[in-house]
Parts: structure tokens; C-alpha cells; sequence
């Protein structure tokens, strides 16, 4: 009963990770920048609901719609700002960018409001249910269902639709794609605004199910979601998903071996052996340049 | 011979470098702080150079220096506190060992590329964190207490041993190799370069680098931890380089010399001297995507070989 | 055929996941010969230099080199062994001057070590000094040593195409791989690339195997041409032959082709 | 310090890592500060503050305290929050004979060295370690009668790790049995799978030192879970954001040892509390709030006594301090530079601190 | 139909075009031919808008289309084959085709124009499922030319559209180029190959380093000696 109740644990915690990789590893591979400020929307998208549900007493739905719409508008902000002058120069000149904008998102936050944290009001009525004898909360089961509809969502959106057939062109080829009339700017604000949003609606759904956010909330899930994303095989939608899960899982087995200090060890170990016999992670293609 | 000649020079200008500022940490114009300033610009240019190496040479993008830096830091911390060994001795074994660990991460990972060996090393340098956390012999979380015997005159010696090293195996067939690799591993690979060997080679040689500045940082700040090389830490490595241009050895000297002074003089602006910053880094990367050096040194502002492409300082 | 092939490819084959790139691949080269290998797009021409060269392994039959098996060679053991390329998109060190595109070629002939780099014994400046020379003289046959401190970036492109076979030059191949040497240049240029061949051929002492489209070049300089069509071998002859050959006109050549460039 | 201001530094973690105390022992440190100077000083000379930040890196906090003993030359450092910081200063400290006192470095070897010496000018505000956990301890096996405990402890502090031995030390000595010994990671968020390991022992009671905000999202998540046995903590619980991270219901059945409590009626700490939410628009001072502000009245004793503004006095008029009251207690330092002061237990009643017992050393 | 007036452009400081102007005129295949280097590429870029001329105007159908941005020059039916196929490789090859009609909303003709691309080129037929990075060369070049069509272009631009290909797929692309032009789309075609260019232009321009230094049609150039000689292999 035990092990179930931890592998029950273990998806919970993987489907928070699988849901923050989704927009990092949609962002990824369209534009091949690890946005490390992805974190950060996150965090944001965390203080938005925050507010509108504590402040302006929203209940959850629209306190997720407003944090995803927050978050896309900064998402976008922060491409147009940040990122699109460095759309020609070397990925590592876009990638301390990045961590520029993280610190800069962090420490304004910090500088306005404080680093202490806030803890998230209870929106969402709580219910356990027993299944095999282990507990799992209705909200393990909703952060379960929405990772995975947002998944299913997200995979369709980029390998079915318009949008996502221009997306994914101009991921490799900027300037062939505008020769399809493709509005390049348009196609990358897009996709950030759809990668802000989804971190931002993790992030409330992180509020709501840890109940702790903080301004620096956002470092150790970005990365652990990263983690997740390059496990899946970055730029692969359900790759981030699959990664996640197995994240949690791992992190979860080995906590509940009472190895516990060694859990980020363990993370790290197992995308280092993924990654040495499948070096583009699990289902990345094993993209060998053609000579 | 020219090369030779130009040894000596540089040679010469090192020892006047060190006769000036030694002479005004001996009249006591340069105050502990100042000093203290000196020894850790030292430091992060040995990481700043050692990490070019891997990356602005060879073109491998390794994010996790700082765990070459922590083995460096405890190897060395445990042979003089704990052996109760000589200091250079413990600065050549900190060396040594960061090698030897170089030696087994860079083999495993260095078959990736790009961004998947980017995370492989930054998992690797949180591996060897955790390691340390868990290790009491070396007082886990809480760390060892280092009693401070880096000065200004070790410091810069190990800088210039460092600068020799890398200046001299960049501008030699084993340099070229890696440039190679960097510019188009296929080509390099038909060209008959062991690609795999010469990135270890970098890669090790990078570690050990990291490994001497390790010591020094042990024992210039009284106590190390293994929260002090997380990855925030490799973040601030890597920084250095690509401020200064990836590639340019000078450029990574350059901006380490810079962030350092900017970081040290914002101690005085607690709250916002991260604002300033990430300010800072953004601003030189939009406006200066390519480093403030370029690919370019500053040899070349003195001479005519202005297209001299081969970058990582001039022959000495 | 003599005994002793230089080269020796036997029933060599590789497969893409369901797509057999190349099956059942037989070719003998002697030494000092120039052969052509001909075919139509996707035929699998450069496949077969990659089997060469180890850029893939193949997953059936054998590669022998001056008697020696050489297929599963990592590619670097292949060029120094004796086999060394060019490649159908142009593959420079881009940020590198000309020279060092050369002197990069020379490595695995030099022998300083690391260690005496490091510490600049006797031994590394004679080796440096012995590539750095060695790179000059090519370059001169090349006549690229007007701009050898020129990034290899901002070579015109016929200027990069010659570089690229310096640079295999330099590897001190036996064997010659040239992957459509001539692609983008116009017949003034391939007139001129054809002389070069010929000359570096005879300079060299080297046995070449080339990979082109343009049947001016191939007719004019190749021995003996191989056809390959969907991975296997559908003809090999003298020029004339394939010229007449009825599967080659019929898959690659098509109608009339001499009368086109008469 | 020359003319009519002394210069004292504040060596503190203003961002990084534990931030959050770092700015909270500034504002009490500012609050002493101001009155002071308001008051007219010590012995007539006014303080002036030179606060740094440290980034929560003991090699920061080591340059921070070169530089503000060199460059600024001051009298005194205040910091660093925690033990690893202070420690990364104490040979500085001592080399340039500069008083470093720490609020709520806890560890016992930032005072004394390993190999038994003390720091001649290293001191410190907060009581150590070992004492809350053997409180804590005794009060289990006393007042509560319990038999069986399981420890969880922040394995990434030192802090945690000293209450943890001392607990289990003293807990054993009193015939019970430690039944699990389980460790999390500073900002871990996820803590339900070694929970899960806790509950499968079943405790009659668990013990957690560490930081009020890994530890509201564990008492939570283990209520959740249904681990209803009381759970008891020390100093590092004590924030509001603890109360609103767990919940006022889910808090009940636990205990805490503690510096002080803000709801105490003692006129001490009322007076503070009120001066601070003046200043601080009515926010509620917590332990290092008050830890900092009584650093600087500590330092501030001391200097009045010693009479003197040499360093080498005011360190033994330090050490020396007797019965002083400050607003986290009556202190009186011992041989080995740590204040020997009362312990405070409070049980959580519906979100709100109830004052339990006092304990003395 | 097209015309260039005196335009100017510039990588960084490389002046690569120097005031060259063209004409070309509905219905025409117009040629261009130069050695490497000349700027022949860098005028179909400027045309298709990926580059900005610095002075000069370029008019299509009379209006000005000098600083466009490039999807409003494809929707007003410039579509351009870059140099060097630029096909998307992590797509399929049907993938690849669909893009190619980004801009069109009319999903059936959208269908039976891709079945006329794969009548053209059966090879892609076969390979519809491929991704397009591992296909060779010449397959490559047909999706590009392919792909270009399914923007139903009125002015279709071909840079090096014959390069690395097989002699009987480079007749074919010719053959299938007059079949285009035929259809009603107008070409303008650079080309090494300019034996084959000059043959089934009407008119041909020269280039010279950024200079136009020779025009005409097609016939004059194929006769002038100056010509033969430079670019034709001297016969
Ligand atoms: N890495 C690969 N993965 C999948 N298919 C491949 C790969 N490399 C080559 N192919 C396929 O193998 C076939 C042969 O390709 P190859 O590049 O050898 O052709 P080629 O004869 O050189 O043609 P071209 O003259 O156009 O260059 C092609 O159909 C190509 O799509
Ligand atoms: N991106 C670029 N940056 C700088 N210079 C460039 C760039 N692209 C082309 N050039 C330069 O502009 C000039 C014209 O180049 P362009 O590509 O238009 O020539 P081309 O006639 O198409 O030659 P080719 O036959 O080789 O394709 C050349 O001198 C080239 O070096
Ligand atoms: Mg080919
Ligand atoms: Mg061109």
C-alpha cells in the first residue's frame, strides 16, 4: 500500500513538473532558446492568481484565465523586448540573456514586494479519495487531467494546425519561411504567448496545490521542468509530458527509499544515463546531421 | 626567434604588473580590501580562461564549471586542514583531482551536443554538489572552515601558469584541432582529428584549471559550502566569457577583471545591485551580442595580423 | 583489373529505416585510377562516400583498403589511413583563415605533442614551423595564397570549392573522394577545375573517386564511371560506353545527352 | 570611528537564497538603530549603519567583511543570519579586531573553533542550537508523555541538524525511542513521498527543525495525509506566514520553542512590537525582526560599560554581560560567548500562539 | 510586368548590388546569368524582400513594392526558390508542400494543386511521408520548386534551380520551367548553367560584379563572343 500511495505521490508531483515543461519545451523548439525566464512567468502567473483570487475575489476560473493572459502579454513582452534582437546572433548570447531577464523578473519583484512568501488562499474545495488504499486529493487528479488535455491540446495545435505547420518553419528556417508568407514576428510572439500562458497557469495551479509562492518560486521547477522537457526530448510535446512524470516518479522512489537528500542526485543521474543511450532523449529523434 | 621574443615580453610585463601592485600592497596603498579585490579577480579569471577553453575554443557548451571549482575547493581544503599538507601541494592536487573528475564527466557527456550536453554538465556539477552536502567527513551542509593562506603572490602566480598553459596549447596543432571542432565537427572529424580525444583533452584541461582556482577560493574565503557551487555559480562563470566575447581569450580576462570590480563596487547597493546586474548582462547582449572583444584580442589592436583568425591569444 | 586494388568495396549495403540506401555495392579502384560515380539524385552517391569514410557504418558487406578492412573505422582512423574528402555542401572552418583551414589539415602528419606545446620544447616550433611552410606551398598550388589570412567565410565560392580539396590535399590521402566539385560553378570555372584535377592527379600520385553531374567533367576526366541507380550498381564502363548504355540513359542521362554540351 | 558617529556594518543575506531573514534582521537592526540616534546616541556619538548584502554566500559575506573592515574601518559587524556566513568572517573578525556579532547564527562553532578555542571577537545575540532541541525533547518526554519520534529535519542547515542531535540525544537519555530519522531540502514544495515513509512507522510524535516555510507546507501536506500526532518545532517556525501556509485548523496540536513570542504580554516585548508596526506599517515583528533589533542594544550595553570605544574593551565588556534585558529574553553570557537565556514553548491554538511554559537553562 | 530602377544594396559594407535595373515583362522567361558571386542571388532576395535595397524602387504591376515586408510580396504572388533549396528538413515533404500555400485559404484547389505538384515530380509522391532533411539533393530541389507553386505565384523567381542535379532531372526542370511559364507564370531564372538558361529564355541580363554589363535577348547573347567566353565555356 505504501508503494502505491508513493507511486500515486509520484504522478502528482511529475504532472506539476510535465505541465511547466510544456511551455519551455514549446518555446524551445520553435526558437531553440532555453528561456530560463521561464521559471519566472511561472512565478508570475503564481502572484497573478494570487491577487485576483485573495485581492479581487475571483474564484479559480477566472483567476487562471487572468494569470495565463498575464503572463502571455509578458511572455510576448519579454520576446519583443529581450529576445528578438538576438533572433540572428548565437544561441549562448540569447541564453545569458535569458538568465539576464530571470534575475531582472526576480529581484524587481523582490525589490517592489519583498522576498517573503505568501501563502495561496484554498479556491478549490479539497476531496481525497482512496483508491487501492492510498489517498490521492481531487487536486492531484485535476493537475492530472489538465496536464494531460493541455498535452493533447498543445501536440494538436502544432502538428495539425496552420498556425503550428508555421510555427515549426519557422523554428528551422526563419527566412524560407517568410518566403511562404509566413509572418515571422507574428509566428514567435504566438508561440510565447502560448508557452507564457501555459507557465502561468501552472503556476497558479502550483499556488493552489502547495500553497506556498515566493518571488524566487520559480528557479528550482524551471529547472526541474527543463530537466523534464530534455529527458522527454526538448522540443517534443509529449516528451515533456512522459519526461515529467518520470521525474516525479524517480524523485518520488527514491525519497521514499529514505535517500532523500539524494533526490536531485537521482533527477540528475537518470538524465545523464537517458541521455548517454539516448542522446537526444527519450523520443527525440536522433537528429544526425546529413552530410 | 619571434615566438620566443614574444615570450619574454610577455614575461616582462607580468613581472612589472606584479612589482607594481606588490608595491602597493607593501606601502599599504592597496588596503585588505583591495587585495582581497585582486585575489578573487585572479580567480575568476583562472575560471574565466579555463572555461573558454571547453567553450569559446572548442565549442562545447558546458554549464557546469562550478562543480570543477568544488572539487578543487574541498580536494585542497582536505589536504591542508585535514592531511595538515603544504598549500601548494593542496593547489596541485585540487588541480589534479578536478582533472580526474573532468576526466569522468567529460566522457560520458561529451558525446552530446549543444543543449543536451549543456544540461549533462549542469547536472554533473549538481551531482558533485550533492555529493559534498552529503559527505560529513567534509561537515556537509553546514562546510569546512578554511584558514586563509591564499595571498596576492600565489594567486597570481597560478594566474599565469594558467594563462601559459591555455595561451600556449590554443596556438599549437592541438589548439587548431579544437577550433576545428568547433567550427564543424564533421569537417574536423574527415580531417583526421580524434574529435572525441581532443574534447576531453579541453575539457580536462579546463577542469584542472577550475580545480587550482578552487583551492585558491577555499582558502581566500575562510569557509566553503557546498551551496557556494550551485549552478548559479557556473551561471557566473559562464557569464564572464560570453561578455567577453566567445572566443577571445583577452575577452574573457577582460570582462572577468570587469564583473568583478562592477559586483564587488555594488556590495554598497544591496538592494538593487542585482537589478543592476541582470541590467547589465542584457543590455551588453542586446547591443553587443558578440561579446565586448569579439572574436578579437587585444594583441590585435597592436599589430597588423588584424585577420589573424585563429583566436585564443597570440603566440608566446 | 589488377590483383591488388587499392580500394576493394564488396557487397556493401546500408539501410535508413525501411529505405535500402545503398545494397549490394561492388567497386574496385587501382591505384592511379580515376573513376566517376555517376546517378540520379537519391541514387545513394554520397552515402557511398559516407560508408567510406565512416561517417556511417555499413550494415552489410566489407571495405578493404590497401588490404586492410577498414569499414567501422571511426572517421577520423579513415583519413589517416588514406582516404580523405570533400563534401557536397561545402564544409570550411568558416571563422578560420585559409591557411589554418589547411594547417588543420596537417595535423595528423605532425607529431609534437600536447606536452611540448605546453611547454614550447624545441619540438613544437619545428613541427609549427614544418606545417605552417607545408600549408604555404599548397595553397600556392591552389593559387589561394594571396589570401591566406582571409576568413574561409568571405572566399568567393569557387575560391572555397578549390580550398576544400587543399585542404583534403593536405591530409596526405592516397585516396581522393570529390563530391560534386563543380556544383554552382559555371562551364568557364568547371573548364578550369577539370585542368586542376588533372594536375593534382599526377602532382599527387592519387587515386580519385568523384562524385558529379556535370557530364562535360566526368566524360572528360574519369577512366571509368560507375552508375549507380536506387543503391545498386547499374553500370560501369569507359565513357563511351556509359554514354550509350541504355539503362543509364534511360535513368539518368536521358536522350541526346552528347549532342547537349557538343 | 572618529568624530561624533561610530560606524557599525551590517554583513546580512539582502538577497539570495535565505533573503528573507537577512531583510528581516535589517529592519530590527534599523529600528535600534533610529531610536538610538534618536535618543542622542551612544555616549553621545551617533551610529552610522554600512549594511551590505552577502547574497547569501559565505564568500560574499567573507569580502563584505574585508571590506568594511578595511575600507570603512568599523567598530562592529552585525551578521551574518546564519551560521555559515558568520562563520565565513570570524577569522576577519578576529584579525582585524572587529566585533562580529551575529543575531541568529546558531550553530555552536561560530563562537568556538573546532578544536575547542573561542573566537575572541565573535559573539552572538540568539541562544544555540542544542538548548532549544533539548528543550523540545523534554518537553515531548515530560508534558507530553511520549514514547515514540520521528525527526525530519532541513538537512541543508546546520541549524536543523544541531536541534536534530540535540533532540534525539536528549530524547533517548529520557528512555524514548526515535523511531525515524528522515531529512528534506531547503525549498523543496513536494514532501509527501517521505512523509508517506514517516506515516508507515506511525510516531506518536514528530519532531521538525527547520524553516517556517518548507515546514508549513509539511505539517499541511502530512495533515492532509492523515497524520494527526503532534508535531513540535523551534525558532525557525515562528513566522504569520507559517500559520497562513498550514492553516489555522491543520496547526493545531503543535509546538514550538522559541526567542520570544510577539503575543506575550510582557511590556518588553509589547513596547516593541508596537514601535515596530509604527515603522513597519503594522506588520508583526518575528524572531530575527527582534533578534536584530536586540543585537544592536547588546552591542550598544556594551559599549556604555566598556566605556571606551576600543575594540578590545568592548569585547570583554561582551563577554561580560550579566542579566541584561533585552526583548528575546534576560541574557547573560557564558564562557563560551553564547547568551545563556530562557526558552519559550508556545502550542498553536487555532493559528494563534499560546504562551505554554518558560523554560530555563 | 517587374521593374527594377537603379537599386542599391548592401551587406553591411559590402556593396553587393551597384544600380542595377531590369524589366521583366508578363508571360517572359527572363534569365540572369553571372559568375559566383556577381549578386545574382542577392537580387532575388532583394525582390522577394528579404533584403532592402538602400536607394532605387522596385515597381510590380506599376505599384511600388520597394519596402514591403515579404509575406505581403508572396500574397501578391511573387514566390521565390532561394538558393540552396532551404527546404524545412524536420517536416515532411506533404508538410513542406502545404506551406508552400501558406497564404491561400481555398482548401480544395489547395488539394488538387498538390496532386499536380506530385504529377510533376512522382518522386515526391513516393516520399510524401518523408521528412524532407533526408532527402537527396535533387529531391530536395524538386519540393522546393514544388513548394514555390502551391503559392500559385505570377512571378515565380529560380536561383540555381538546376544546381547538384542529375542531366535528365536538370532537362526535366527546364522542361518543367517552360511547362510553368506556359501555364501563365512569368520566370525570372539564375542560373550557372547558362547554356540551358539562354535556351529556353526570351531575355537574359548579365551581372558582373553588382552591375548589369550585358542584356538582351536571348539569341544576341548566345552569339556574343564576349559572352561565350566568360560564361559559356569559351565554345
Ligand atoms: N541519414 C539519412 N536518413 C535517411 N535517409 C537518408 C539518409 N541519408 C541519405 N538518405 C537517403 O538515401 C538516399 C541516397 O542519398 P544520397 O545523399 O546518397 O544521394 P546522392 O546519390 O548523393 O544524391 P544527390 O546526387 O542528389 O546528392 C536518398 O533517398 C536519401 O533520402
Ligand atoms: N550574407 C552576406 N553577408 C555578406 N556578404 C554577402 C552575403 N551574401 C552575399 N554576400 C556577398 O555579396 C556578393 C554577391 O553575392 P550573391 O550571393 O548575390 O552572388 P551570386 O551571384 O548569387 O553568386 P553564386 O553564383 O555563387 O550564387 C558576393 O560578393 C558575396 O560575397
Ligand atoms: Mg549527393
Ligand atoms: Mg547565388
Amino acid at each position: 500500500m505504501e508503494w502505491i500511495q508513493q507511486f500515486f505521490n509520484g504522478i502528482s508531483l511529475g504532472s506539476i513538473y510535465a505541465l511547466i515543461a510544456l511551455g519551455y519545451t514549446m518555446v524551445y523548439g520553435i526558437i531553440k532558446l532555453i528561456n530560463f525566464a521561464h521559471g519566472d512567468v511561472f512565478m508570475i502567473g503564481a502572484f497573478t492568481g494570487f491577487f485576483a483570487i485573495s485581492v479581487l475575489n475571483l474564484s479559480f476560473l477566472p483567476a487562471l484565465l487572468l494569470a495565463m493572459i498575464v503572463c502571455a502579454i509578458l511572455g510576448v513582452t519579454i520576446e519583443r523586448i529581450a529576445y528578438k534582437r538576438l533572433r540572428n546572433s548565437t544561441r549562448i548570447a540569447a541564453l545569458i540573456t535569458a538568465i539576464g531577464v530571470s534575475l531582472l523578473i526576480e529581484y524587481i519583484f523582490i525589490y517592489f514586494r519583498g522576498a517573503q512568501p505568501e501563502a495561496y488562499p484554498e479556491v478549490l474545495a479539497k476531496e481525497t479519495y482512496n483508491i487501492f488504499g492510498a489517498k490521492i486529493s481531487s487536486q492531484s487528479v485535476l493537475i492530472l487531467c489538465v496536464t494531460v488535455i493541455l498535452m493533447i491540446l498543445l501536440q494538436f495545435i502544432v502538428h495539425r494546425s496552420k498556425i503550428g505547420k508555421a510555427m515549426r518553419a519557422v523554428a528551422y528556417d526563419q527566412d524560407a519561411a517568410k518566403l511562404m508568407g509566413i509572418n515571422v514576428d507574428n509566428t514567435i510572439s504566438i508561440t510565447f504567448a502560448i508557452g507564457s500562458a501555459l507557465a502561468g497557469a501552472a503556476g497558479v495551479i502550483f499556488g493552489i496545490y502547495y500553497t506556498k509562492i515566493d518571488p524566487l518560486m520559480g528557479i528550482i521547477p524551471g529547472l526541474k521542468a527543463f530537466i523534464a522537457a530534455v529527458l522527454g526530448g526538448i522540443g517534443i510535446i509529449p516528451g515533456a509530458m512522459v519526461g515529467g512524470f518520470l521525474l516525479g516518479i524517480v524523485e518520488t522512489v527514491v525519497s521514499a527509499s529514505g535517500f532523500s537528500l539524494w533526490r536531485d542526485a537521482a533527477a540528475f543521474i537518470i538524465l545523464i544515463l537517458i541521455l548517454i543511450f539516448r542522446p537526444s532523449g527519450i523520443f527525440g529523434k536522433n537528429a544526425k546531421e546529413k552530410v | 626567434m619571434k615566438m620566443i621574443n614574444r615570450f619574454w615580453k610577455f614575461m616582462l610585463l607580468a613581472i612589472i604588473i606584479y612589482t607594481i601592485i606588490q608595491l602597493l600592497i607593501t606601502t599599504e596603498v592597496f588596503n585588505l580590501f583591495y587585495t582581497n579585490t585582486l585575489i578573487t579577480i585572479a580567480i575568476n579569471i583562472i575560471l574565466a580562461v579555463s572555461l573558454h577553453l571547453v567553450i569559446g575554443i572548442t565549442g562545447q557548451f558546458s554549464i557546469g564549471h562550478a562543480g570543477f571549482l568544488a572539487v578543487g575547493a574541498y580536494i585542497s581544503a582536505i589536504v591542508t586542514m585535514k592531511l595538515a599538507l603544504p598549500f601548494p601541494l593542496a593547489l596541485f592536487a585540487a588541480g589534479v583531482i578536478a582533472a580526474v573528475a573532468g576526466l569522468i564527466v567529460g566522457i560520458p557527456t561529451l558525446r552530446l551536443r549543444g543543449d543536451y550536453l549543456a544540461i549533462a554538465t549542469l547536472g554533473f556539477a549538481e551531482i558533485i554538489r550533492i555529493i559534498f552536502l552529503n559527505i560529513d567527513y567534509v561537515g556537509g551542509a553546514a562546510g569546512m572552515v578554511v584558514s586563509r593562506t591564499t595571498n596576492w603572490t600565489i594567486s597570481y602566480i597560478c594566474l599565469l601558469i594558467t594563462l601559459i598553459v591555455i595561451i600556449n596549447f590554443t596556438n599549437s596543432r592541438h589548439g587548431r584541432a579544437c577550433v576545428a571542432i568547433r567550427e564543424n565537427e564533421i569537417a574536423a572529424d574527415a580531417m583526421g582529428i580524434n574529435t572525441t580525444y581532443y574534447k576531453v583533452v579541453a575539457f580536462v584541461i579546463g577542469s584542472f584549471f577550475a580545480g587550482i582556482a578552487g583551492g585558491l577560493y577555499a582558502h581566500n574565503f575562510y569557509i566553503i559550502q557546498p551551496a557556494s557551487f550551485g549552478f548559479l555559480k557556473s551561471f557566473d562563470i559562464l557569464i564572464f566569457v560570453v561578455l567577453g566575447g566567445l572566443g577571445s581569450l583577452s575577452g574573457a580576462v577582460l570582462s572577468a577583471i570587469l564583473l568583478t570590480i562592477v559586483s564587488t563596487f555594488l556590495q554598497d547597493y544591496a538592494e538593487t545591485r542585482m537589478i543592476i546586474y541582470s541590467l547589465i548582462l542584457i543590455l551588453v547582449m542586446l547591443y553587443r551580442p558578440q561579446g565586448l572583444m569579439g572574436t578579437r584580442e587585444i594583441t590585435d589592436f597592436f599589430t597588423s595580423r588584424k585577420k589573424n583568425a585563429l583566436k585564443g591569444g597570440e603566440n608566446l | 583489373m589488377s590483383t591488388n586494388p587499392l580500394l576493394h568495396i564488396q557487397n556493401v549495403g546500408i539501410r535508413f529505416g525501411g529505405l535500402r540506401a545503398v545494397a549490394n555495392f561492388t567497386l574496385k579502384l587501382n591505384q592511379g585510377e580515376l573513376i566517376g560515380l555517376i546517378g540520379p539524385n537519391g541514387a545513394g552517391k554520397t552515402t557511398v562516400f559516407n560508408l567510406l569514410t565512416g561517417v556511417y557504418a555499413p550494415t552489410e558487406g566489407e571495405i578493404f583498403f590497401n588490404g586492410e578492412r577498414i569499414n567501422g573505422l571511426p572517421p577520423y582512423k579513415v583519413t589517416r589511413k588514406g582516404i580523405s574528402r570533400t563534401f557536397q555542401n561545402i564544409r570550411l572552418f568558416n571563422e578560420l583563415s585559409v591557411l589554418d583551414n589547411v594547417k588543420i589539415a596537417y595535423h595528423s602528419l605532425a607529431k609534437h605533442s600536447i606536452f611540448s606545446s605546453i611547454f614550447r620544447f624545441p619540438k613544437h616550433f619545428s613541427g609549427e614551423k614544418e606545417m605552417e611552410e607545408k600549408s604555404i606551398e599548397f595553397l600556392k598550388i591552389f593559387h589561394l595564397d594571396h589570401v591566406k589570412e582571409e576568413k574561409a567565410k568571405n572566399l568567393p565560392y569557387g575560391q572555397q570549392r578549390r580550398l576544400e580539396i587543399a585542404r583534403a590535399l593536405a591530409a596526405g590521402p592516397k585516396l581522393l573522394l570529390l563530391d560534386e566539385p563543380a556544383a554552382g560553378m559555371n562551364p568557364q570555372e568547371t573548364k578550369e577545375l577539370m585542368e586542376l584535377i588533372s594536375f593534382i592527379r599526377n602532382e599527387f600520385n592519387l587515386t580519385i573517386l568523384l562524385i558529379e553531374h556535370d557530364m562535360k567533367l566526368v566524360m572528360g576526366v574519369c577512366e571509368k564511371i560507375s552508375v549507380l541507380d536506387h543503391g545498386q550498381l547499374i553500370a560501369h564502363g569507359t565513357p563511351e560506353e556509359i554514354r550509350k548504355h541504355p539503362k543509364v540513359i534511360e535513368a539518368y542521362l536521358g536522350e541526346e545527352v552528347g549532342e547537349e554540351h557538343a | 570611528g572618529d568624530g561624533d558617529t561610530i560606524k557599525i556594518g551590517a554583513n546580512l543575506e539582502l538577497s539570495g537564497d535565505v533573503a528573507s531573514y537577512g531583510q528581516s534582521i535589517a529592519e530590527g537592526v534599523d529600528l535600534a538603530v533610529e531610536e538610538i540616534n534618536a535618543n542622542g546616541g551612544i555616549d553621545g556619538k551617533t551610529i552610522e549603519l554600512i549594511k551590505s548584502d552577502n547574497k547569501s554566500d559565505p564568500s560574499e559575506a567573507a569580502s563584505v567583511a574585508t571590506k568594511l573592515t578595511s575600507e570603512e574601518q568599523v567598530l562592529a559587524i552585525i551578521g551574518s543570519a546564519t551560521s555559515g556566513n558568520t562563520l565565513a568572517q570570524a577569522q576577519i573578525a578576529n584579525d582585524t579586531k572587529t566585533i562580529l556579532l551575529t543575531p541568529s547564527g546558531t550553530s555552536p562553532n561560530v563562537t568556538v573553533t573546532e578544536n575547542g578555542d573561542v573566537n575572541d571577537y565573535v559573539f552572538r545575540t540568539s541562544y544555540i542550537d542544542p538548548f532549544q532541541g533539548t528543550v523540545a525533547a523534554n518537553f515531548a518526554t515530560g508534558d507530553l508523555g511520549i514514547k515514540t519520534a520521528a525527526i525530519y529535519a532541513d538537512s541543508a542547515s546546520d541549524y536543523a541538524k544541531g536541534l536534530a542531535d540535540a533532540f534525539k540525544e536528549t530524547f533517548e537519555a529520557a528512555g524514548g525511542t526515535i523511531v525515524a530519522e528522515e531529512s528534506y531540502v531547503a525549498k523543496d514544495t513536494d514532501f509527501r513521498s517521505t512523509l508517506t515513509r514517516i506515516q508507515s512507522k506511525n510516531p506518536e510524535f514528530v519532531f521538525i527543525p527547520g524553516y517556517y516555510a518548507e515546514v508549513g507546507l509539511i505539517i499541511k501536506q502530512a495533515r492532509e495525509m492523515g497524520i494527526e500526532v503532534p508535531f513540535m518545532g523551534a525558532d525557525g517556525w515562528d513566522s504569520p506566514t507559517l500559520v497562513e501556509l498550514a492553516g489555522a485548523d491543520t496547526l493545531n496540536n503543535t509546538f514550538i520553542t522559541n526567542h520570544y513570542s510577539a503575543e506575550d504580554p510582557d511590556t518588553t516585548i509589547q513596547d516593541f512590537v508596537k514601535k515596530f508596526k509604527e515603522k513597519y506599517n503594522g506588520e508583526s515583528p518575528d524572531a530575527f525582526n527582534a533578534l536584530g533589533y536586540d543585537s544592536i542594544y547588546f552591542l550598544a550595553d556594551a559599549i556604555e560599560r566598556a566605556g571606551s570605544f576600543e575594540p578590545e574593551k568592548i569585547k570583554d565588556a561582551l563577554a561580560d554581560t550579566k542579566d541584561l534585558l533585552l526583548v528575546t529574553g534576560l541574557i547573560t553570557v557564558d564562557e563560551n560567548h553564547n547568551p545563556v537565556k530562557s526558552a519559550t514553548i508556545l502550542e498553536y491554538q487555532d493559528g494563534v500562539q499560546v504562551f505554554k511554559s518558560k523554560i530555563n537553562p | 510586368m517587374l521593374k527594377v530602377d537603379e537599386i542599391d544594396v548592401y551587406y553591411d559594407n559590402i556593396h553587393a548590388l551597384k544600380g542595377v535595373s531590369l524589366e521583366v515583362l508578363a508571360g517572359e522567361i527572363v534569365t540572369l546569368i553571372g559568375a559566383n558571386g556577381a549578386g545574382k542571388s542577392t537580387l532575388l532576395k532583394t525582390l522577394s524582400g528579404l533584403l532592402r535595397p538602400k536607394t532605387g524602387r522596385i515597381d510590380y504591376f506599376g505599384q511600388s513594392i520597394t519596402n514591403k515586408p515579404v509575406q505581403s510580396i508572396v500574397q501578391s504572388g511573387i514566390s521565390h526558390v532561394p538558393e540552396g533549396r532551404r527546404v524545412f528538413a524536420n517536416m515532411t515533404v506533404a508538410e513542406n508542400l502545404d506551406l508552400g500555400a501558406y497564404i491561400r485559404k481555398d482548401k480544395k484547389a489547395i488539394e488538387e494543386d498538390k496532386q499536380a505538384v506530385y504529377a510533376l515530380f512522382p518522386r515526391l509522391l513516393e516520399r510524401k511521408k518523408q521528412l524532407a532533411g533526408t532527402l537527396s539533393g535533387g529531391e530536395q530541389q524538386m519540393l522546393a520548386i514544388g513548394r514555390a507553386l502551391m503559392a500559385k505565384p505570377k512571378l515565380l523567381l529560380l536561383d540555381e534551380p538546376s544546381m547538384g542535379l542529375a542531366p535528365l532531372l536538370v532537362k526535366q526542370i527546364f522542361q518543367i520551367i517552360q511547362e510553368i511559364n506556359q501555364n501563365g507564370t512569368t520566370i525570372l531564372l539564375v542560373e550557372q548553367n547558362a547554356n540551358m538558361a539562354l535556351s529556353i529564355a526570351n531575355r537574359a541580363y548579365v551581372i558582373e560584379t553588382g552591375n548589369v554589363v550585358a542584356s538582351g535577348t536571348a539569341k544576341e547573347l548566345q552569339s556574343s563572343e564576349r559572352i561565350k567566353q566568360a560564361y559559356l565555356g569559351g565554345m
